[in-house]
Order: C-alpha cells, then structure tokens, then sequence
C-alpha cells in the first residue's frame, strides 16, 4: 500500500497509472453513456429501449463494440488515404489529454496544472481538426458539408465559450481547476452567475456537435455528416470520442459552475461522478426534445446573441468584482 | 475577392437521394449548388414506378381494387373509395347510406393515420425525434381499430363496388369515440412540444412559401393550397359521399409557408375528429352493400373522372370504359404528382436545410407520384 | 357562372365543341373538343379564367391518340374536359409555357406513349429509366414486350 | 495448423461465438425504404414494437455504418442499380432481409406484361431472410430479425418457443 502511495506521489508513474485509468474510463465511460443515451430516448419515447442483451439491455453496447471490432474497414477508393486513417486518431487523442487535469477529487487529479482549464479549452479546439480531415479526405460531398459547418460552428462557439469562462476565471483569479472547484465551498457559480452557466451549456452542445446543434452530422441533411465513409472501428472511435467529449463538457461545467467534488456525506469522487452525469443527461434531454437549427441561423445566434451576452457577462463581473 | 485571386467560380452537382433519410423513400434530386446555396433542383422521379395504370389494362375492375391501397399506402382508403365511386357512376349504383357513413369514417380514420405520420416523419425531417414516436403511439391505436374492421394494418382494400362488406359494430363505434377523445387530450403535448417551440418556428416561418399564382399554375391541392389561404376541399366543394351531411370546417393558412401547411394538416385532423364523432352519432340503420351489384363488373361505354379529397390532396381518377370487363384506360391523378412539381421553384436560391424542410412540408408520397 | 364565361371565352375561338356535360354521368361540367394546334389558346383561356391543370393523360385508340386535358377551379365548381384528336407520329404544341404544372405531364406522356411535344423545354423521359427503348402504354406494347 | 488427431491447435471456435452472438445482437439497419413495407419497418422501430430491445433499433443512414439492409419494397428496374450499388457499399460481414411480397418475388406486381420492375430482390443481391406479407405486420419483421439472429448464432431466441 505504501509502495503504491509513493508510487502515486511520482510525477512519471502517476501520468501513466493515470494514463492507464483514463483510456479505461474513457471506454467503459463511452459504453455506459451510449446505453444510458438509448435508455434515456426510449424512456422519453413511450418505448423500454434495448432490453434483451443483458439485464435491460446493459451490456447491449458492448455487443455493439465487438461488432464494430469485427466489421470491415473498408477505405474508398478516392479518399486520401494518410489522414483518412489518421483523423479518428486525431479526434481521440485531444479528447484523451484533456483528462489529465480535470480533478475528480480533491486528491484525484493526475496533473494539477496552473494552466488546466486553458489546457481542455486547447485541446478541445483540436477536435474539430480532425472533423475537417475526416470530411475532407472522405472525398464526399456531403463529408465536405459536414466538415466545413463544423469548423464554422466550431469557431463561432469558441469565443463565446471563452468569454464565459473568463468571468469565472476572475472571480477566482486562477486558472488551476482545483483553485476554481475549492473557490465554490461556499456557494456555487451557478448561483452567482446563472446566465454564464446558461450560456456556457449552449456554448458545449453546440462545441460537442449535439442537438439541436448536430449541424455537422445533420442526419436528414447529411446522411452521416463528416463520417459518412467511415466504417467499423474507424466509425467507433469517432462516436467514443463523441460521447468522451460530451463527458469532459460535462466536467468543465461541474467544475466551474456546480462546484465540482463538493457536497455533503458522498465522497467527492462520487458527487463529481453524479453532477457530471445530471449534466449529460441534460444534454439528452435537450438532443431528444428539440428539432435542429439551420446552419445560418446556428450561426446568427453564436454572433449576435451568445457573443454580445457573454460579453456583457464579463463586463458586469468585472465591474461588480472592481466595486466590491 | 474570387475574381481579384483569379479563382474561376465554380458550381458542384450534389446528388441526394435516391436513398437519403430525407427523401421519404426513393426520390432522387439533382442540386448544382453555389456552396450551400442551391442553383438548380431538378427532381429525378420513377424510382418508385410499378406500372399501376398498365396494370389496370390487364385487369378486371375488381382485381385492380387492392393496386389503388398501394398508390398511395399512407391514405388508402380515400384512394379506394375513389375507385368505387367512380365505377359505381359508370355502372349507376347508388350506395345505401350506412355504406356511405361507414366509409367516411373508415376515411377519416385514415385521413388522421396519414397526417399523424407526415407529422411525425416531418419533425424527424427536422431533427427531432420524439414526436416521431409520440405520433406512432397514437397511430397505432388507430390502427388497432382499422385492423379490427378492414383486416389490415396498412394497404387496406375495404370497400366493394356498391358498399362495404362488413358491418361496423358498437364496439368499433366505442373505440372510435374513445380515440377522439384521446387524440384530443394530446393535442396540448403536441402544441407544447413542437409548435411553440422557437427553433421550429424559426425553421419554418417565411420558408418554402407557394403562392396563390403559383397553385394555379402548378394545380397544387390539399394542404399545401389551404396553406396559401385558397378554401379548397373537395369534401366541401365537390361534395361526395355523406360528408354535406357534417359539419366541419376548412382551415386555412394567410402566408402559405411551412408554419401554414403544419398548421392547416393539425387544423386538419382536429376536424376529421369532428366528422368522425357526428358520423358516430348519427349512423343510420340500414343494408351496406347495394342492391342489384353485377357479379361480373362490365360497365358500359363511358367515360368519367372522379375527385376526392385525400390527405396529401386531390386524388382524381378518369376511367375510359369500352364495355369491356378491362377497363381501356385508367389514369390516376395523384396529389403528390402535382404537388412535387412546384418543387423546383421551392427549392431554388435555398438552402440544403431549406431543401429538406421544404420537402417534407409537401408531404409526398413517391410511389404516388411514380405510380 | 365561371361556366358561362368558359362558354363566352372559348366562343371566339372556333373550336369543334363546346357543350355543357352530364356532370352526375361523367363528373363533368363543360366539355370540349379542339384540334392539337388550337391548344395553347385554350390553355391560355383557361388560365384566364383562374382555372388550373388537373390532370393531363393520353388514351391510345389504336389508330389515333385521344388527348384529355381537364382543368377546375378552386373557386367555383366547374370541371371542363379538353379532348383533342392526335394521330399517330404526330407532335403536340406544349401548354408548359403557360402552365408550368404541364410540364411534368408533358414528360410522363412522352414516356408512357411517345408523343412528342414541340418546344418543351426539358423533354425526357420522366418515370422509366432514360435507356428504356418502349412505351409501355401504346396498346401494342404487350405483344412486343414479354417479362424476363 | 492441425495436430495429428485432427484437433485444431487452437481454439477460435469460442472468439467467433462471441463475434457472432455480437453481430447477432446488433445488427443496425440501413434507413432505406423503398414503397409501403418502409411505413411498416418504421412501425416496427416505433413506440409499439421497438426493434431497440432487439439491439437492431440503431438506423443508420449511411451504409457504411450498417448491418443489415430491410429491402422494404418493390425494386423497380430503375431503382435496382442503386440498391446493388448500396449493397456493395455496406462492410461485410452483411446481411439483406427481403421484406414483403414484391421483395421476395415482386408480389402482386408481376403479371406477364409487367416492365417496371424487378420481380424480387434475390435476383440482384444474396438474401438471407425473406419475410412475407403485403406489408409484413411489425411482429413479423420481428420474427425475420430473430430469423437472422437464429441464422448468424445457431441458436436463437426463437427456438425455445418453437420446441415448446
């Protein structure tokens, strides 16, 4: 016991026993948020959803995952075939880092950085690389369309995003995560600045590719948006990201506005692990109830509502945070 | 900018459908687009044609019957009746009144099973799925009363020339009335969920407008007309049937874009309810089938085109009859035929997001139009 | 009477018929029978009167062709039948010009018997594949057509 | 790599169990339909039916992504290129279900003069599950699901039922 605890206090041997606990989340993690996502519709569906592999139907998925292990990867003729194989790497591997500093606990935390939130904000803004070169290689138009509207959504929703965190960010005066989750001992961000939260759970659905702003895989628009080509595990590794994606949007929001591991009796791990999931399932529940924006109009609204509302945001934080 | 870099601007062809989730079965569009901006539509229709008029040359009147619930498979029973009524004119049947009663509210029942389904499948069309499945709870309880009288879920080939052949009984009248007051208690959730919802306002406002001209011109009918503010119904204006014996309304729209259309059809259904639960009450007693129906189906020379009002539209049918127990020339005048093309015009200058809840909006059925 | 105003404006135009109909027989109102040339007149009298294109079809009478054209009203009940007599191998004017509804009729025609129709903007086949080398509702289609 | 006794050095006999019993427990649909039977494959994923407790529920639009092709309706001679084309899209290993008369044998279409279209579906593609009807009720397309689950494991759901 000993000798794992001063293993743990090792930088290096922390990193990669970390390492080793985030791919294993990220999967098992993915397996359960694709299950609850398929319970969560059916249930909002008048319908039980998968029922029949494995107790209501939970380890349905991982039939799904070996399935998909087991199809054909199947690389068109047309495509560019370096960074069609490349892209689903890609998009993995940002959303995997991003892991690193984002404390489950007070203790649970593979690296506390003084520049954590920054670090997720970057490596976020990553994944839409690999969306264009997903869609570009693919060599199809309808990829192309996929690729193209996210960048442009991408980047029309980083802003305000950014904005937004700023205001948290100076109340606290720290860009350590761990810094942000201990200032909210008291009250929670949610409650000193609901509109920032408002905005910032916008501002995630629309960064995670979700509905009502799936834009990039408009399914009746679409077809399949920027995967379109993409095959068994190729394919898999974009919807594991998909959802790892929706977990660490999820984590940022629990950090920064809901407190993060704070709450009574549960350890911290455990109040982390609920909040993270009471927001994804938000995230559900919006994807399940309303229709999809048009691109145009998902656009307007990032440039001329979210933008100028987050600012204002920040003016009045850093107005009332001057007078105080 | 594009010419100052001496960048030739180029148009591209995106090819949707003939499989797309959007295109409701198997219609091909042919889009030059400028971006996402689309130049030129240009539908490629047929990939649904089985050679039903051809068919109907090679058959007897009585075997072409169940050809008419597969025309259109989403409002079946408006496209049997039709037939009927048309040989019953060639023939000079006249079909007692219970029939008649039977038939319009089989119709109607039918009429809320298609618009229940275009409901659903438009807002999938849009991306929200939950109403889709909202939408299939309810049809399947009225397909639960369909299936109990005419045998089939879907295709149903019900009515005979001169009548129906099987009676309606308390039971069914009771289940009837039980559903209208279901599907009215649902009417909140629905209006709640989608129609004040922003983003579906936002979707469908000022979009994929048709305008009085442009139906003229185009013989576009049913709801995509009564959005555009044109009272046209045929159930009103060419009364058949038992329906001047109802009384319902004809809801209309002002601007004829999506929101109308959307409006109009739940307008619509909420009116079918009316019709259903009058008919329910005053169902007259008598036979259901008419005296003195030939058993070999032999009209004689003639011709005649008869309309009805389907969910999608004017359904017309001109029958060429040479005295012979084939007819010589059937020629279906499908709605969705006319409707889709205006599509064209809808679609240019638009959006691709446009395109697929302008599309959606008209309601089509593709083997309708492919016959 | 939108009836009446049919009547009066198809008068000036010579045509062959001009007569009111057995609506309870046929279902319709006005019936008329015109030569192909003097379509587009008749179409654009229609037009006129605010009526639209119902339903256009052709009926193949072995030695001849029999054009219907049936036009209604959304405002008045009033349904006249247009007959026009075509022999074979011959071409129709196009009525897409003034009714662009026509068009596709126009297409469908041209697939299903192969009359051909002069200045139609976009005349291909419309149902059967662009290959096909039939008419599959020319009454001798049957014996040259067999099933694979 | 065989022993003398005939006995297979190693087993794989027990992965490809658990690969098919996989396969078998999610197979994903094409969103294709293609006349009446679509309406009714809707059903079956619908509220009611719910392929999703089967695991076969996930309809995929592109045919890269997909298992299983429902060929829910009547190819006509132009459609039948891109159903092939479709088919040839889709990443083995693949499955087709003909759903409904005119899939199986062109239903009640095919008559001696019919031109338009293709008297059923086995004729352009390999099919593993023929489901009869004018359209299949959704208990049916159930029960061909089921069928092809029964085909890919050699064992089924469906087969306590029918011993009982």
């Amino acid at each position: 016991m000993e000798l794992v605890a001063q293993l743990l206090g090792n930088e290096g041997a922390r990193m990669v026993v970390g390492l080793i606990a985030v791919i294993a989340l990220v999967s098992v993690n993915a397996l359960f948020l694709i299950w609850m996502e398929r319970k969560v519709a059916a249930h909002m569906q008048l319908r039980p959803g998968p029922m029949e592999v494995g107790p209501h139907g939970a380890i349905q998925t991982v039939a799904d995952a070996i399935k998909l292990m087991g199809k054909e990867l199947i690389t068109p003729a047309e495509v560019d075939k370096p960074i069609f194989w490349l892209a689903p790497i890609v998009i993995f591997l940002p959303v995997l880092l991003s892991f690193l500093v984002i404390p489950f606990s007070s203790t649970w935390i593979i690296k506390d950085m003084n520049v954590g939130i920054l670090l997720i904000l970057a490596f976020s803004t990553l994944s839409v690389l690999s969306i264009l070169m997903a869609g570009w290689s693919s060599n199809n138009k309808y990829a192309v369309f996929g690729a193209i509207r996210s960048v442009a959504q991408n980047v029309a929703y980083e802003i305000p995003l950014l904005v937004t965190v700023m205001s948290i960010i100076l109340m606290v005066g720290s860009f350590k995560l761990t810094d942000i989750v201990a200032a909210q001992s008291g009250v929670w961000f949610v409650a000193v600045q609901p509109l920032a939260f408002i905005l910032f759970i916008i501002c995630a659905t629309a960064e995670t590719n979700r509905a009502p702003f799936d834009i990039p895989e408009a399914e009746s628009e679409l077809v399949a948006g920027f995967h379109t080509e993409y095959t068994g595990m190729r394919f898999a590794l974009f919807f594991l990201a998909e959802y790892t994606n929706m977990f660490i949007a999820a984590a940022v929001a629990t950090v920064l506005f809901l407190g993060g591991w704070q709450g009574p009796i549960l350890p911290g791990v455990v109040w982390f692990l609920l909040k993270v999931y009471a927001v994804i399932f938000l995230l559900m529940w919006f994807r399940w109830t309303f229709p999809r924006l048009r691109f145009d109009q998902l656009i307007t609204f990032a440039w001329k509502i979210l933008i100028p509302l987050a600012f204002v945001n920040l003016l009045i934080t850093a107005l009332v945070l001057k007078l105080r | 900018m594009i010419e100052l870099l001496g960048i030739e601007e180029k148009t591209y062809t995106l090819n949707l459908g003939p499989q797309h989730p959007s295109t409701h079965g198997v219609l091909r569009v042919l889009l030059e687009m400028d971006g996402e901006f689309i130049i030129k539509a240009e539908p490629v229709i047929g990939y649904g044609h089985r050679g039903h008029e051809h068919m109907a040359e090679n058959r007897n009147y009585t075997q072409f019957l169940p050809n008419l619930a597969r025309v259109d498979y989403l409002h079946a029973l408006a496209y049997n009746q039709c037939y009927c009524m048309a040989v019953e004119k060639l023939l000079d049947l006249k079909v007692p009144e219970r029939a008649e009663y039977i038939r319009v509210i089989t119709c109607e029942l039918n009429r809320l099973t298609s618009h229940l389904l275009w409901f659903g499948a438009y807002l999938m069309d849009l991306g929200a799925f939950t109403p889709f499945l909202y939408c299939f709870d309810d049809r399947e309880h009225l397909l639960d009363l369909l299936d109990g009288l005419t045998g089939s879920r879907l295709t149903y080939c019900f009515f005979r020339f001169g009548g129906v052949p099987v009676d309606i009984d308390a039971d069914f009248v009771a289940g009837c009335r039980a559903f209208v007051s279901r599907l009215r208690s649902r009417w909140d959730d629905y209006h709640n969920l989608v129609t004040k919802n922003v983003i579906f306002i936002h979707r469908t406002r000022d979009v994929g407008i048709i305008t009085r001209d442009q139906c003229i011109k185009y013989g576009i009918t049913g709801p995509n007309l009564r959005g555009s503010g044109i009272p046209y119904d045929i159930r009103k204006s060419e009364p058949y049937s038992a329906y001047p014996e109802f009384d319902f309304e004809i809801p209309i729209g002002s601007n004829g874009d999506i929101y109308d259309r959307y409006i109009v059809r739940l307008a619509e259904m909420e009116q079918s309810l009316r019709i259903i639960e009058q008919a329910c009450n005053k169902l007259p007693d008598g036979p259901i089938m008419a005296e003195k129906v030939p058993k070999r189906i032999k009209p004689p020379v003639g011709e005649v085109y008869q309309a009805v009002e389907t969910a999608r539209g004017e359904f017309g049918m001109y029958i060429v009859s040479q005295g012979d127990v084939k007819p010589y020339r059937i020629k279906l005048r499908t709605p969705s035929f006319a409707n889709m093309s205006i599509f064209p015009e809808m679609a240019q200058d638009n959006l691709v997001a446009d395109l697929v809840a302008n599309l959606g909006s008209i309601d089509v059925v593709i083997p309708e139009i492919d016959r | 009477m939108l009836k009446d105003n049919l009547i009066k404006a198809l008068a000036p135009l010579n045509l062959e018929k001009v007569a009111e109909g057995d609506y309870a027989k046929t279902g319709y109102h006005l019936e008329v029978a015109a030569l192909p040339a003097q379509l587009p007149d008749v179409a654009q009298a229609m037009l006129a009167a605010g009526c639209f294109l119902e339903s256009f079809t052709a009926v193949d009478l072995n030695e001849a062709f029999d054009l219907v054209y049936h036009f209604a009203s959304f405002d008045e009940l009033c349904r006249t039948a247009v007959h026009l007599p075509l022999g074979k191998k011959k071409g129709m004017p196009t009525i897409s010009h003034i009714y662009p509804g026509a068009d596709w009729y126009e297409r469908e025609v041209f697939d299903l018997f192969g009359i051909h129709f002069f200045n139609h903007p976009n005349l291909k086949r419309l149902l059967l594949p662009e290959d096909a080398d039939f008419h599959p509702l020319l009454k001798d289609f049957g014996a040259s057509q067999g099933n694979d | 790599m065989e022993t003398k006794t005939g006995e297979p050095l190693i087993h794989l006999g027990v992965l490809e169990e658990a690969l098919n019993l996989a396969r078998a427990n999610s197979l994903w649909p094409l969103t294709f339909g293609l006349a009446c039977c679509a309406i009714e494959m809707m059903a079956a994923g619908a509220a009611r039916f719910d392929l999703d407790r089967f695991g076969a529920g996930v309809f995929r639009p592109s045919p890269r992504q997909c298992d299983l092709m429902i060929v829910a309706g009547t190819i006509s001679k132009k459609m039948a290129p891109a159903v092939v084309r479709l088919y040839e899209q889709m990443p083995a290993p693949k499955w087709v279900m003909a759903m409904g008369n005119c899939a199986i044998s062109g239903g009640p279409f095919y008559y001696p003069t019919q031109y338009a279209i293709v008297p059923g579906a086995d004729l352009i593609i390999p099919v593993d599950v023929y489901v009869p009807g004018c359209p299949p009720r959704p208990e049916t397309l159930i029960e061909g699901i089921l069928l092809l689950e029964e085909k890919i494991t050699k064992r089924g759901r469906l087969r306590k039922f029918r011993d009982a």
